[in-house]
């Protein structure tokens, strides 16, 4: 379908609301992204005609269902081009994934001395979970530094692989910064030490092209609130090799094969990891996000975000005072700043009464924040639905704000 | 796909058509699960066993001049009846013939619904295990040509 | 409200719907329940109107979905009569409330040669996840055996609660047999030997009333789709006492107060227990199905569930060669059977043609079919929408099978 | 409520309700802000620093002939607003009408929205945090009687 900004913004209803009585203009994509009818029909579809617990029921409404959420792993299969499908692990995020091989594998791989290596611009969720399970084993967190623009520094990495590492956990675009990480390079950096590499991708996925067999990292997460997908449905990639050596995360439902008191055995790939009750309802909701965002082309949305990026950055650079944290080379569309003397807290405060929705602090990425001895910054991020004259309106809120507070 | 498995299919495809009634075609496909070749009972060991099924399976093979032949049991009469549709599509078939096989034709004689390939009955995991089993006849015969 | 069957079943459209061209009948219940209306507009509602990330947000859509989710917790905590809403943690199923349980009290309390105790009758999903720690631990897992009617033999019970008894866990109701265990009385006889206990609800929440003082529990887990809440919802109940000493069983996100590299501290109940991107959608759902159901008053509905049991026990009893496993003398609206020489697979898929939808198997209780050493059950369960006429249909139903099977 | 504090408040609802437009109304806030008693240097220790606001506010409190004074200080001038607000309600109570008050005024204001009890703003925080040293002040002092 050709990319009309205009018609794929009449798919999502909520940017029709008033926010303080102005129109709502939503820039806080990079925290949770807003769904188009496409998905919100698809819960309510099946809601009122499809509900019903699957894999194990014989009759009709299991089937039919079981066979749409098994349809959903092909899809998702598909857009990350994994190998195999059982490859996919469905989580209920981002989060759950990480924590998942963060004990798994860690609890595999991880003896007393041993290294975590990962990037010191990760969102806490790819930082707290390897912080645990390395207390727990005497393991060591190592840091890759990064620089003023917010690059990940490749001379100092490559040093810090040694024999003592057992997984770098990386992610693919900073949610703080907006640095798209070399993380090709870097897993192929990591591979000739043997050391296997998981992707954090929460905020890549609808963004940019994800190929897990052209990075070939070992693990990549993400999850479906970002990419125009319901909440609660999340993505683990894991190449089989891993999953399969890996011990259950969680106990009980279809994760087990027969369970005596004894002795219980488990499912095999991916259902071993999908303990509990699947969220049905959001797994089909995240294959009507995969069908809504294959609609128009990752490629065409690539270009529309990139041009919001560049439009918003000169745009922005241009206000006296404003500076903008986060300049690497490669990035997303995510703008993090801070205005001279002004706290990001009351800059979001007066944006919202203009109705901009802007996300201030320090985005669950602190040692982000400790590196530039800042509080917080004020984030924008954008949308396949974002436009330049929201941008500019943007601008303009700045100006107030400055007004009131500067 | 081989001509002759097409054949078998379509000759399957035919009986169901005789009936419009869901209750008519069950009973056949009931029906049919009587006459599959029985798997003695020495032979219904835990690796025979078919996993993934709500009710248990066994399936066995032997190869003979070239060809697969099946034998199975269940302790349902439904699934029985569909190992034994299985079995009358791949009976006597080469090991090549059966790996090469699509299985579409399940969803064309109208008893979709019930035989789509989920877990519960078990349909993948059987036609998996019937691939396996050629698979393994015909790397047995390509090492004996070696020798 | 008056309890009006036919007012009710309005409330849910998914009863309309035909199933291989008979009206929907579903006794599926204890797998999932379906959704009212008014969950299902909370959802669109939630999606068109305040879809957004919780929490730190300081804009309007966060705030309001922030006030929007804390209140549902109140809500639930009402729902339960928990002492304090900061017991309530959100979780998204009773699944991984028990894990969480399993995972974080049990590395607390649970040394080498421990036990941990729970029923024949559990569900595995309040088995696996203690036997992996028990593995972990080296501790053993020690079983309270049932009688022939599904009932907990309480002279049994009490002797095996002893020094080593580390933890009961414990169903509420179970899902295979119906049976409604007598747990106030159990916890009281555990806590006299100082043992924590957990209850799994995941049958009880929506059919009979919570009372989680009352009870006394230590920790009380159960599941939104169960109760006619969106999937993915789920909560842990856990006192104070317990939660505080408890290590936080994932990382990311929300659960912490501070990071550096070198340290983290964590947030406070309940958010310690909640890493990442919370559910909002389910939430909030959730908490819609909650003024549902308390539209009607739990009273009205068990009683109306109650007369369920009683008229479909006696159909069924007629039926000759039909044998109803689970006939205890406290008994939840879940009917479990076999009809002689009949395979419940094919029972099932015959049922299902007629538009029945029930469910067969070993409903994840194994080792209550090895009990009774049958290869699973034919189950009915019961919700607030189901009626006698449907019940008549199930009959009829039976005969049919029969008639091709028997 | 004590008298005295539903006066406070009613004061600081009838300045706000001069105003219409919401950014006089955060004008006036900010200004509010300024006026606060400025808590000392030495006391901005990280025990006066109230957690769960997305900046920086510190709270500090004396007992003085029964009644209890506050200092404050934000890094933010928003916040800083917000805590001068409720200094204003509460300077010069006692223990009790402090731990009895009634706080949903803050809704009367008309920036409803952005004071509502979320973890952004900290206003649970702060309220908690003055309500903690009544209670410490009132409970020293029943120590101190039964000494
Ligand atoms: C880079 C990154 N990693 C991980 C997460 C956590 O994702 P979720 O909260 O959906 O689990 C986020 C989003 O907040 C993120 O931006
Ligand atoms: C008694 C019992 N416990 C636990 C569960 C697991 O619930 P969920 O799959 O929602 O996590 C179920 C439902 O399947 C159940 O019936």
């Amino acid at each position: 379908m050709p990319f009309d900004i205009n018609k794929i913004r009449k798919h999502f209803p909520i940017l029709e609301e008033k926010i303080n009585n102005n129109s709502l203009i939503y820039f806080d994509n990079a925290a949770t992204s807003q769904k188009p009818l496409q998905v919100i029909e698809r819960i309510i579809d099946y809601y009122k005609k499809e509900n019903c617990n699957i894999h194990r029921g014989v009759h009709t409404l299991s089937q039919k269902a079981t066979r749409a959420f098994e349809e959903t792993r092909v899809k998702v299969k598909e857009f990350i081009n994994a190998e195999s499908s059982h490859e996919v692990v469905f989580t209920k995020g981002t989060t759950e994934s990480i924590n998942l091989v963060a004990n798994s594998l860690g609890e595999k791989l991880l003896q007393e001395g041993d290294e975590v290596l990962v990037s010191a611009m990760e969102h806490h969720s790819n930082l707290v979970p390897w912080q645990m399970v390395c207390k727990k084993k005497k393991a060591h967190m190592k840091v890759i530094p990064f620089n003023d623009k917010g690059e990940i520094i490749l001379e100092v990495f490559k040093p810090l692989l040694n024999s003592r590492t057992k997984i770098l956990a990386l992610s693919h675009i900073s949610n703080a910064l907006g640095t798209i990480n070399p993380v090709k390079e870097m897993i192929a950096m990591a591979h000739e030490k043997d050391i296997p590499v998981l992707i954090d991708g929460a905020q890549a996925a609808a963004h940019i092209e994800i190929d897990v067999q052209a990075l070939d990292c070992d693990f990549y997460c993400f999850s479906g609130h970002k990419m125009y997908a319901p909440m609660g449905s999340g993505v683990l990639f894991g190449k089989q090799e891993f999953l399969e050596m890996m011990e259950p995360y969680q106990g009980g439902g279809e994760m087990v094969d027969t369970v005596t008191f004894e002795e219980t055995t488990y499912n095999e790939l991916p259902f071993k990891f999908e303990a509990g009750t699947p969220n049905v309802e959001s797994i089909l909701g995240m294959g009507a996000a995969i069908d809504f965002v294959r609609e128009y082309d990752l490629h065409e949305i690539r270009k529309h975000e990139e041009e919001l990026l560049k439009y918003g950055t000169e745009a922005l650079s241009r206000i006296e005072g404003l500076k903008i944290y986060g300049t690497a080379k490669e990035k997303s569309g995510i703008i993090s700043f801070l205005l001279d003397g002004i706290h990001p807290y009351d800059a979001g405060t007066i944006l919202d009464q203009l109705g901009i929705e802007v996300r201030t602090g320090h985005h669950c990425a602190q040692p982000v924040m400790d590196r530039y001895l800042i509080p917080g910054t004020v984030r924008v991020s954008f949308a396949i639905y974002n436009t330049m004259k929201e941008i500019d309106k943007l601008v303009g809120g700045l100006d107030t704000v400055k007004k009131m507070l500067g | 796909m081989e001509k002759e498995i097409r054949n078998n299919i379509n000759q399957i495809i035919n009986e169901f058509a005789g009936f419009d009634d869901w209750m008519d075609k069950y009973n056949l496909l009931i029906e049919m699960g009587k006459s599959v070749p029985v798997i003695e009972p020495q032979y219904k060991t835990k690796s025979n066993l078919i996993s993934g099924c709500q009710s248990r399976v066994w399936l066995q093979a032997k190869y003979d001049g070239g060809k697969v032949y099946f034998a199975a049991d269940s302790d349902a009469v439904i699934t029985k009846g569909i190992v034994s549709l299985l079995i009358r599509v791949f009976n006597g078939m080469t090991p090549d013939e059966i790996l090469n096989a699509d299985l579409d034709f399940i969803d064309e004689i109208g008893l979709k619904d019930h035989l789509s390939p989920t877990r519960s009955n078990g349909l993948t995991s059987m036609i998996k295990q019937m691939k396996l089993y050629a698979m393994a006849f015909k790397v047995k015969e390509k090492a004996g040509e070696k020798e």
